[in-house]
């Protein structure tokens, strides 16, 4: 890792051997492809982007309505709608270049191994992706997505063939709709995963006290925002005692302290989902208002933080 | 392009039944054409509420909205000199370029469809377009605007379900006999569809928009996204107004 | 069930052959043994109460810190503290009767499946206890609570057992911290059990950004409020689709609208928890709030809207 | 026993560093004794923060707290006539019928500890008690109401642990070579522990008043249970305040 830059404070993160500005990344599906953020500021500020949840195939998605708003929290049931990798590859990231000259995060869907092997395989050869986050969590879906999920072989099995198939670091991103999640990160490091992202959506319902329907199409769906962070927090703690590979904390982060609390708890950098959705300038806030906060409380490097709750 | 930035109430009246008029003073240099929407951020609630201009000048933005649940329930007891936290100029609003000076156009609009159009007709009369405004509602109790859209200069006709004002019907019963060149309708799906029909087979063309409960409100997030002819389509950011050609009831 | 009471609208519920005079009932451990909120209003007015979780033994319980606050909720790290269940039959119940006229929901913890028989032996011997509550789903204590509610044979194992040496209806308190809800809802119902409680709190941490501490003195602990709203009824909802016997919902509700939303999803009952706790009068409020719901909402009778929610 | 009401704030003032009194207008018809405490929501967060009373006359209550984390932080910036959703009545409060006329009591606060022992220590004087108050602080910029305690008519005595004013050091050296007949302490652990061990070993009995992070603040939820010398008590409901026999450090 290069030592040449000087600020004070460092919000310097390393992923893998990727060294990132500071831990922010937008998380996948609150960002898009990300070149729609950029009529808003410079998105060369955040750490990275992790990209819409992409599959082999396009997709729709789920029929309207998507939405349903929670106390502190949203439900989506989007779907998994994307393009499909190829269109991915042709129409959105040449977009996303012409505004963003960082690595992104691939997230990778699919309702087979061979689907995620095959749509992780096309990212890997792009120079300008980071890491593979592997989806192994959408609540959204039938016959795969989540499933992979719940049970430690299931992931183990997602994890080691797209390792096998690629050579980019393979994160893979965990459900938090599990009995043992510490299980399951173990198994996915046994198979060779280079990092554990979580916590992807609960599964949540709205009903309408008014109509007595469920608001969203499919009923139960992905339900995240400020209202989840403790389970999240929860999770990346045992998750980081587990193992040594480093986490990417995600779940109801909004504010600076936020990403502290997540980063104290084991995240070796984070991602911002459902704060996007309220307000497109959530990243740039926190990211302006993280090095006001170090200073406050004293931290000099951020990534000296990681964990750290673990040892006080 | 959007911006956030804060507002004030300056005026929160009910102008019929639980329908209620504010008019929020700030910035409005982001609003670019009638149809547009804000998304007013409500202290308690987690989500934006997104809600279509009904005006603008160079101080701030009209709305009109509709008691339909918590959180409009809470935006009408707001008292003037409130702070708000809004995003203007979202969605891609109508196209009054559409139009020649000379020409004639249908505004159709079906109870809280209706303040969009608003806008709208006074843009295009501003055009030397003639405008024909049809506003459907369901009864008497629930009629807003009507007078306004005359004193605009739009020749107003009202109808109402149960007859209890203006043409017993539905806004099709007014409209199947009329001529114009183009269209712009807002309004709950049921009379997007019928009108879309109507005009569809009297061979003429117009813009519709849409509505649908978002996420977001800015095209980031794909909670509000519609099969139409040209592919999947936002609702928030490539919408809320679709042409007629592009639309599909299909689905 | 006697239907002479003539009420517009009409809030009964039943439970297992119980008539309630409306489905409202304060969750286990945020009501104390009930008598101290009779210095607030007439606690006769309630559906029924869940009294304070009770073991075979006295119990300080953890450390403290025991409280964190959260986005709309409140992690506990109580760990059962109770005078043992000698001691809440000799000292708290009569102290309870003075004030109240109703039968009571005993709520069971224990460490093993003899503490656990023991405990609600002892209940069923009383008059005035409607139902027994077995929780085995607390995720503030070792070697027991919660261990028993994440596996459906253990689940079962200590309903079959209790179900075995009592009379009453056996009713058992679920965790939400499982892969499989289902699964587990159904063993106990196999194994005897006259209802389904859910949910039981959620597994979250607070870390201080501050300090980087852990807020509560067991790091990881019980979370609840209406942040968790959306688990639970997605979890009723589930749950009321897979059994027969009737459900109480529990987790988040604070209004009367709450309580229609967590019945139109299956709950025949509820149990209000943290709301009581910032507002001693939050179950009141409801029980008056309820009846004007209904009569805006136009439902006469409330019990017909359980579920409905499966059928719209 | 305790009721919820609303207040309205007439002062809110920064009156050391990072500490502010607040008074707030209400019924305080439910606060029997000095050392209880009152339980404020707060917009925008969940539990409520309990919050000692320093004083209260007929028309409300003055609390003094300081800046620790985000809901006092909030709580600071919240403008006068702001209207708040309180619990007053809270907790047992001191025992100022411990002494008789002529007697002298040592009134002894750290930090924020001291501003419950203000209307103690008008209370005693008002019953011809003499007041030793010992006020500690870390450091000169923290200190206030020295000033308020000697006009009410007690024999004040400020200490610092830097030495920027007073004595040097803690409350328990100025306390060592002080004569009195009754002790009431109220600050942090480490201090209660020091005035605990001290009187004990100078025969001298008192009330010691602890504090925890609560759940309810009125003896639901247990989240605030100590364990004492007559077993478990909950600090919100059987305290905040210990007669000092009860008290053990020990666990």
């Amino acid at each position: 890792m290069p030592d040449t830059k000087i600020s004070c404070p460092d919000l310097r993160v390393e992923l893998s051997g990727w060294e990132l500005d500071n831990p922010v990344i937008p998380a996948s599906g609150t960002f898009g492809f990300g070149y729609e953020f950029a009529d808003f500021y410079d998105i060369n500020i955040l750490g990275s982007i992790a990209l819409k949840g992409t599959t082999r195939e396009a997709r729709y998605g789920n029929p309207l309505p998507r939405i349903a708003e929670c106390r502190e929290g949203i439900i989506n049931a989007i779907g998994l709608q994307n393009p499909g990798v190829e269109k991915v590859i042709e129409e959105e990231l040449p977009r996303l270049r012409q505004v963003y000259r960082k690595k992104s995060v691939a997230n990778v869907s699919g309702f087979s191994i061979d689907d995620y092997v095959y749509t992780a395989k096309r990212f890997d050869e792009l120079e300008d992706i980071g890491i593979l986050e592997i989806n192994i969590s959408c609540p959204n879906v039938h016959g795969g997505g989540m499933a992979f999920g719940q049970e430690p072989e299931a992931a183990a099995s997602v994890c080691a063939a797209v390792k096998a198939a690629c050579h980019k670091p393979v994160y893979m991103k965990l459900s938090p709709n599990v009995t043992d999640i510490v299980s399951i990160a173990r198994a996915c490091e046994d198979a060779g995963a280079d990092g554990i992202v979580l916590i992807n959506t609960l599964l949540g319902m709205r009903i309408d006290p008014r109509t007595g329907r469920k608001i969203v199409s499919t009923g139960a769906a992905g339900f995240s925002g400020p209202a989840v962070k403790p389970v999240a927090v929860r999770m990346v703690y045992q998750v980081y005692d587990a193992v040594k590979v480093p986490v990417i904390g995600v779940g109801g982060i909004e504010t600076a302290d936020d990403v502290l609390e997540m980063m104290y708890a084991g995240a070796a950098a984070v991602e911002v989902g459902a704060a996007n959705l309220i307000d497109p300038y959530a990243c740039k806030n926190i990211i302006e208002e993280l090095p006001r906060r170090m200073e406050a409380y004293g931290i000099a490097r951020l990534s000296d933080i990681i964990g750290r709750a673990h040892r006080a | 392009m959007y911006k956030k930035g804060i507002y004030e109430i300056s005026e929160n009246v009910c102008i019929a039944d639980k329908v209620y008029r504010m008019r929020l003073d700030g910035f409005t240099g982001d609003i670019t054409a009638p149809g547009q929407f804000i998304n007013i951020q409500l202290p308690g609630f987690y989500l934006r509420r997104p809600i279509s201009v009904c005006d603008w000048d160079e101080k701030g933005v009209t709305i009109i909205y509709k008691v339909v649940g918590d959180g409009t329930e809470l935006m009408s007891g707001l008292e003037k000199s409130t702070k708000l936290d809004v995003l203007t100029g979202l969605g891609n609003g109508f196209d009054v370029g559409a139009l020649k000076s000379g020409q004639t156009a249908a505004v159709i609009g079906g109870g809280v469809g209706v303040p969009p159009l608003y806008a709208l007709t006074r843009k295009l009369l501003d055009r030397g377009v003639s405008v024909k405004a049809v506003l459907g509602f369901n009864e008497e109790s629930q009629i807003f605007y009507d007078r306004e859209f005359s004193e605009l200069g739009a020749e107003t006709i009202v109808t109402t379900v149960d007859g209890s004002r203006g043409i017993k019907g539905f806004v099709t019963d007014a409209l199947k006999d009329m001529s114009f060149d183009h269209y712009y309708c807002c309004g709950p799906m049921p009379m997007l569809k019928a009108v879309h029909g109507l005009c569809t087979d009297l061979g003429i063309e117009g813009e519709l928009s849409f509505e649908a409960r978002m996420g977001c409100g800015f095209g980031a997030c794909m909670g509000c996204s519609m099969e139409t002819r040209n592919g999947t389509r936002r609702i928030c950011k490539d919408g809320p107004v679709f042409r007629s050609e592009e639309v599909s009831f299909d689905a």
